[in-house]
């Protein structure tokens, strides 16, 4: 491609034609305040409204500023971007917005990390000139997601991420001009819409008008309850991003910090959710193997592909979008409910504590979980498998509250008997991984052969849909693979008209899987971010001396000493579920 | 074929419709019959006349007799005293409001005298909702000598050369703007006629597709054909059902006649045009903000690049035309680009319409050259000031527009001159302010437009022109400073500066000229908490003139917050802290003692 | 937005069903089908809506945000007689807005509005393009031409006669 | 109605079609045409001018003569009646008196053709009738 020269801030720069101004300066360390633009461009994702002005810059030539995100540069394009114009536009800009803004920063969910805040304060704003009416709109909490409107700034990320990424449709532009804000059909609250909990409104949100449901305090209360017993499992995407809240570089794994962290925090039990994602490996691929060699033997009947049941957002979306294709996932509840349905039978049986007062807590890279252990199928006489869910950023909130000094801490081990994981549990947190880990040990059972290479890089990468074929001994297995849940309404499509055929195949909600889920620390549109939390996944995979989920001891103890074997009866009323039809809308016909 | 020695034409314009010119033409229909005059006279009705302030308009020809502001029950007269015994209806005539005269023949009328009229050639003339009226005006002619006589490229010279600019505001050259849409590649592209003519005050592009629906549809076709377009669509806003009808009725009939369709005139040449309807969006008149609506969106418009041209409808190369631009292509394409350009001024060919509208004694619709000045329009034009008052501004450019001047009275109309005074062509409409009206809430009025019409995708027209507006209720309020007057002037300077699209960056258009130009009666309201036009409710005080009162308690009686005290027979007085100003006390009295302040 | 779920009829419904096929369900036509679905009910209930999304296939959120966007589509049920008030900038300087007020004061209801006997609606529009006839009011189909804020009374009366 | 399959059909029927609104059009551009002005008043309808002015309107058509044929009130000639008044472009107008069928056939042959003048005009000091 050709390249375009030109001059910004006196400074000369060659980019290629096609680039923005926005980008060009970048390439020169010229860093153009931004607020609605948003580009994970790993993933293919980008916000570029170029609605909020934030980024305008003067171009020679050119009547009024230029928005430097959505301009491209042109031949001996001369651009400034400080100048008094600039600066005063920019600042007025900064200040209208604030000027329709609650000014509650201190109490704000999102302060310390808010993007409104921080180009308040880089811009210098001391007072708002403006002022005038605000717009008020009520406030929706829903199981996962708290909307506050009022501090929605149009930047539509929200909407962005909704409708074109994940397709879900719950979030909409209404209303115009001063009246205009995202929100949900007919300002309805979240719990009545399509909304799937995945979170990603919330993790690209610059402020705090979408924020998640905060649950540290009920368990600051339980941990300091004498009478209960409180266990806390942590998903594998958790370890890979924790540390960048306290200042670590993306991708340092804080594992053994995080267990300490926990256990300093007055957790009872500190074990891991990679144990049940290793239980979810033996019945999902078991129940992966029963419908293969139906299949192989002939059963028409059989429902292939069989999908992957673990992301509490995709079970979302096919109940409300695909709910004639619910046969087709695999039964395996999620290793969030094997762990809770486990620990609150199997595990306080060994302790001998009763269900109700052993509290199991859960630390998810995800908004999703919060709502999925309310689910009133995951409750024996109303008392929930998993009590509550917190995400990572509610976990390091609360280490900073106790006053743990996390990056001093020692490394330590998660306790037993749930807490001993193999590889192949770690990399559920990315996308790949759980069909990695399915793979590795379907092919052992099915071929009753040991696998020299454990890697299987061709269901590794970013992409947004992924296929491949593994030969299983002779056998041709075809897997695919989505994640954002845009991608995985396409893969269904491809399914349900015929133009794919897979055996399997795995869909998480959020892009880049669980390392990008809706709880995560905020990436704030640099995708390096997950790409680093990614290769930390599977280095953490690569440490590990057992890497295949049937070789975890502690599993193999539980089928011998519970379970008795996978899909067993036990299995099946602890450890799977059913899906139901949510597509149905009420509307009312006389 | 009976020949007909009189043709009534009867307007069949929105505004004459509204004020019954359906019952008149059904109460001629009554009287020829009745007289047995069916084989020598024949109604027409016909798009707007123009002269709206007299609706509804009988027009009699041959003799061009104009009659204006007919009722039903005058037809008869009409019929009998006009058609059969020669005699005009004087009492029908137009009074030239100068020399108290009646004028007969609209040729005569100041109104019609400095117009050319191009774009509404066929308004007032003919029948829209028959094709062969059309056709028989050279409908349709201009497309054929294009098909066969003319290659794309000529087309586009001949429209280039001709200097015609975007009607709508923009002022585009029209031939620019097709050939870029020519020279993009691709398998289907689009001709979009933008008939959502938003500027309140503005009814050109309606009163065209009303009553010459055939030449926007032609115009279309030629434009498709330049491009390589074989589909049209015309945007026209929902709330025109007459305009919207007319246009379905003059499609099909194109359709019919093998006008529209395939193979054009045996040429090979495939266009054909469906509707699309607005849905109350004034900023759909900008050309993404457009676009997007066609394709069931929210009206918001996008950043360009990428233009309509390279990707517009469905992604498709696209070019967007406003309706009055379109009507005037055929007519250049058969007169010929000098003939066109022959009119108006160096930079602006042509003739441009205008809705005049406001305190004028001549409301109407009228199309004059290029270059004609504001004095000629309002003074000659529009006959001037309305109840004898004295002009104080013109707002031209709707919303987007500026406040003009007694100064400004005698500048050459035309794109560049508009713009150096600082208001804009925009669509045309051109609403007269008399001393009555305060420069302040006026713009208050075109900011409150603005803030409704947003469509809040950019910060600085969702927040800054609610803000503007604010600071304006405050100073309308008497509760602004002086420091306000210079927060105004930043605000709009960022907001033209910043807004995405053509309606935020001209939105603070109005306060800034009227800032420039009636700072004084900012000051005043700032200030001295006056409103020197008398305009702002918050600004008057209702006072008793004590020599005129005479006790009569009439006033203090209907005072409906009895701030009103004296006694029986002395002069009474108003409680001002108490007043709301509601105005009641002064439609009481008799003896003309309340006065505004 | 009123939480109480309307029933819809079912004859309606089969008729916004055919209107959106007869545009081939295509999310294109969302503003087509939207007009021709308020001419059928009147307004735009939500449950009009969410007929309207399953069929077009376009997310209910979306429906919304686009009936929310243009003026012309209302949620609310106009009144027997919609009154409609111009306040095009024509109508404007020859005084519409004391016109508006006299009717919001003469029927007690505000822009937007309709009386709780549902006979009357009331609304504003930019400019119907009859400004010789300046101020103008729309009742239905029929226009009011310089209309005072003294006609105001009248004019309601024909219609509470009705 | 068959379709219009080629250019010349459009302007075929274009010319077919223009009678329909050639009043109309002769009706725009009075000044560069004939004009001729019929008076209709009772006693001039009573010595014929009615029949006079149909002719004219029809016969003007038929010979595919440009001119804009009206009536008007009372020309003031009553003892000359029918009368008719022609105006050429850019000529003063003239005004006939006697006007019967015959009368009108060489008023249309030969001084709106030709400008060529014909018995029977009133030579009075003329003013032209409008308000």
């Amino acid at each position: 491609m050709e390249n375009i020269k030109l001059t910004i801030d006196n400074k000369q720069v060659e980019v290629p034609a096609g680039t923005t101004i926005l980008e060009a300066a970048k390439k020169i360390n010229i860093h153009i305040p931004t607020l609605c633009y948003m580009s994970l461009n790993d993933m293919h994702i980008e916000n570029k409204p170029g609605g909020c002005r934030v980024c305008v810059v003067e171009v020679e030539g050119r009547r009024n500023l230029a928005p430097s995100c959505a301009t491209q540069v042109t031949e001996g394009m001369v651009v400034k971007t400080n100048t008094v114009r600039v600066l005063n536009a920019r600042s007025t800009v900064v200040e209208l917005i604030l000027s329709d803004h609650p000014a509650d920063c201190l109490i704000c969910a999102k302060n310390g990390n808010c993007e409104l805040q921080t180009l308040a304060q880089d811009l210098g704003i001391r007072k708002i000139t403006y002022q005038g009416e605000q717009s008020t709109y009520r406030e929706d909490t829903s199981p996962s997601i708290i909307r506050d409107v009022d501090k929605c700034v149009m930047c539509r990320r929200c909407e962005m991420m909704c409708n074109e990424v994940q397709t879900v449709g719950a979030l909409s532009a209404i209303n115009r001009g001063f009246n205009s804000v995202v929100a949900t059909a007919f300002e309805q609250n979240l719990e009545k819409s399509t909304c799937t909990y995945c979170g990603q409104c919330v993790a690209v949100c610059p402020t705090g008008a979408l924020t998640e449901v905060d649950h540290t305090r009920q368990l600051i209360r339980d941990l300091a309850d004498p009478n209960k017993v409180v266990v806390v499992q942590t998903a594998p995407a958790v370890r890979a991003a924790l540390g960048e809240e306290f200042g670590n570089a993306p991708g340092t794994l804080v594992t053994g910090k995080m267990a300490a962290a926990l256990r300093r925090l007055g957790f009872d039990y500190v074990f891991d959710t990679d144990f049940a994602a290793d239980l979810t490996i033996m019945e999902e691929g078991t129940e992966l193997l029963g419908r293969l060699n139906r299949f192989l033997a002939g059963d028409k009947d059989v429902a292939l592909p069989i999908l992957t049941s673990c992301c509490p957002a995709w079970v979302n979306f096919f109940e409300h979008s695909f709910p004639e294709m619910r046969d087709i996932p695999s039964t395996a509840r999620s290793p969030q409910q094997m762990f809770g349905a486990i620990a609150k039978t199997y595990f306080a049986e060994k302790i001998g504590v009763h269900r109700k007062k052993l509290i199991v807590v859960s630390i998810m890279p995800c908004l999703a979980k919060k709502y999925e252990c309310q689910r009133e199928e995951f409750a024996t006489d109303g008392d929930p498998d998993v009590n509550y869910s917190l995400s990572t950023r509610e976990l390091a909130h609360l280490i900073k509250q106790s006053n743990i000094d996390f990056n001093h801490l020692p490394d330590e081990d998660f306790d037993n008997p749930l807490g001993e994981s193999t590889g192949a549990g770690v990399i559920f947190g990315t996308t790949g991984g759980v069909i990695e880990a399915a793979t590795r040990t379907a092919y052992e059972i099915q071929t009753g052969k040991t696998l020299k290479k454990v890697d299987f890089e061709e269901l590794r990468g970013l992409e947004g849909i992924r296929s491949a074929t593994i030969d299983f001994d002779g056998t041709p297995i075809n897997i695919g693979i989505a994640h954002g849940l845009g991608n995985a309404r396409k893969l269904l499509e491809s399914i349900k008209d015929g133009s794919n055929k897979f055996h399997a195949i795995e869909i998480m909600a959020c892009p880049g899987g669980c390392i990008g889920g809706g709880g995560q620390p905020f990436h704030h549109g640099d995708s390096s971010i997950l790409k680093a939390r990614q290769k930390a996944i599977y280095t953490e995979d690569e440490m590990k001396t057992l890497r295949k989920s049937h070789e975890n001891p502690y599993i193999i103890k539980l089928y011998e000493e519970f379970l008795g074997k996978p899909l067993s009866e036990k299995a099946h009323q602890l450890l799977h579920t059913h899906y139901f039809d949510k597509s149905k809308k009420e509307i009312f016909i006389d | 074929m009976a020949t007909y020695k009189y043709h009534l034409l009867v307007c069949g314009g929105t505004g004459c419709k509204a004020s019954n010119s359906e019952g008149i033409i059904t109460a001629l229909n009554r009287t020829i019959e009745e007289k047995g005059l069916e084989n020598d006279v024949k109604t027409v009705t016909t798009g707007c006349f123009g002269f709206c302030e007299k609706g509804p308009i009988v027009k009699i020809l041959p003799d061009n007799t104009f009659y204006t502001q007919v009722k039903p029950d005058d037809a008869k007269e009409i019929i009998e005293e006009h058609i059969i015994k020669g005699r005009k209806v004087t009492r029908l005539l137009y009074t030239d409001p100068e020399t108290k005269k009646h004028v007969s023949d609209s040729k005569h009328m100041g109104f019609y005298q400095k117009q050319i009229r191009i774009a509404l050639r066929n308004c007032g003339f003919l029948d829209p909702e028959n094709i062969e009226e059309s056709i028989s005006r050279d409908a349709y002619q201009a497309l054929g000598k294009a098909l066969t006589e003319m290659n794309p490229q000529q087309v586009i010279d001949e429209i280039k050369k001709s200097g015609l600019r975007g009607r709508g505001g923009g002022g585009f050259p029209t031939g620019l703007k097709w050939e870029i849409a020519a020279k993009n590649q691709a398998d289907q592209k689009y001709v979009v006629c933008n008939a959502d003519e938003g500027d309140p005050g503005a009814f050109m592009d309606r009163s065209i597709l009303e009553g010459d629906p055939h030449s926007v549809l032609e115009a279309m076709a030629i434009c498709g054909y330049t491009m390589g377009a074989n589909k049209g669509l015309i945007y026209i806003r929902a709330e025109y059902p007459l305009a919207i009808k007319r246009l379905k009725i003059a499609i099909k009939q194109a359709q019919e006649y093998g006008l529209l369709g395939h193979n054009i005139m045996g040429t090979g040449f495939d266009f054909d045009i469906e509707m699309r309807y607005g849905a109350g969006a004034f900023v759909c008149g900008e050309e993404t903000a457009l676009i997007h609506s066609m394709e069931g969106e929210r009206g918001e418009p996008t950043f360009k690049p990428p233009f309509p041209a390279q990707s517009g409808y469905k992604g498709k190369p696209t070019n967007v035309n406003n309706v009055e631009t379109f009507a005037n292509v055929p007519v250049i394409l058969l007169k010929g680009a000098e003939w066109f350009s022959s009119i108006g001024t160096e930079k602006s060919k042509g003739t441009k319409v205008f809705a005049l509208a406001g305190k004028i004694n001549n409301v109407g619709l009228i199309e004059v050259p290029m270059g004609t000045t504001l004095r000629e329009v309002i003074f000659e034009i529009g006959g001037g000031i309305k109840d004898g008052k004295k002009f104080k501004a013109v707002q031209t450019g709707g919303p987007s527009g500026g406040c003009l001047t007694e100064k400004h009275l005698d500048t050459p109309i035309d794109f560049d001159n508009l713009l150096a005074a600082g208001s804009m062509m925009g669509s045309g409409g051109m609403i007269v302010m008399d001393e009555d009206d305060c420069m302040v809430a006026m713009a208050k009025f075109f900011l409150d437009f603005t803030v409704e019409e947003s469509c809040g995708k950019c910060t600085p027209c969702r927040v800054g022109n609610k803000r503007l507006y604010e600071i304006l209720d405050k100073i309308t309020k008497g509760e602004g400073t002086l420091e306000d007057l210079d927060n105004l002037r930043n605000l709009s300077y960022v907001i033209k500066d910043t807004a995405l699209c053509g309606l935020g960056q001209t939105s603070p258009n109005p306060v800034l000229a009227t800032l420039d130009n009636f700072y004084d009666e900012y000051i005043a309201h700032v200030v001295d908490k006056k409103c020197p036009a008398g305009a702002c409710k918050d600004l008057m005080n209702y006072y008793v003139i004590e020599e005129n009162c005479v006790g009569c308690t009439a006033c203090a009686r209907a005072c409906p917050v009895n701030c009103i005290s004296g006694e029986r027979k002395m002069p009474h007085h108003i409680d001002q802290t108490a007043c709301i100003k509601c105005g009641t006390c002064m439609e009481k009295c008799k003896f003309n003692a309340i006065e505004i302040k | 937005m009123s939480s109480v779920k309307i029933k819809l009829k079912k004859t309606d419904v089969d008729k916004l069903e055919e209107v959106c096929n007869s545009f081939n369900n295509d999310p294109g036509e969302l503003i087509n089908v939207l007009h021709k679905a308020q001419e059928i009910f009147g307004y735009l209930p939500s449950e009009v809506q969410e007929v309207i999304s399953s069929k077009l296939n376009v997310p209910v959120a979306k429906v919304y945000g686009v009936v929310t966007f243009y003026s012309f589509f209302t949620m609310t049920p106009k009144g027997r007689f919609p009154i409609s008030i111009c306040t095009g900038t024509a109508c404007y300087v020859r005084g519409a807005e004391k016109v508006l007020d006299e009717f919001k004061k003469e029927l007690k209801i505000e822009v937007g509005q309709t009386t709780a006997d549902g006979k009357f609606s009331l609304s504003c529009l930019r400019c119907v393009g009859a400004c010789g006839l300046a101020p103008v009011v729309m009742i239905g189909d029929k226009t009011y031409g310089r209309v005072a804020p003294d006609d105001v009374k009248e004019i309601i009366k024909t219609y509470n006669d009705l | 109605m068959a379709k219009i399959t080629s250019l010349n059909d459009l302007r075929k029927i274009k010319d077919d079609l223009q009678e329909k609104i050639r009043l109309r059009e002769n009706a725009e551009s009075p000044d560069s045409l004939a004009q001729i002005k019929v008076g209709m008043a009772t006693s001039g309808i009573a010595s014929g001018a009615k029949e006079v002015f149909n002719f004219l309107v029809e016969e003007l058509q038929k010979r595919n003569i440009s001119a804009v044929v009206t009536q008007t009130g009372d020309m003031g000639y009553s003892y000359a009646e029918p009368t008719i008044e022609v105006t050429l472009p850019g000529k003063p107008p003239v005004v006939f008196g006697w006007v019967n069928i015959t009368k009108a056939d060489e008023i249309i042959e030969k001084y709106i053709r030709n400008g060529e003048l014909v018995e029977g005009i009133i030579p009075a000091n003329y003013k032209t009738i409008d308000e």
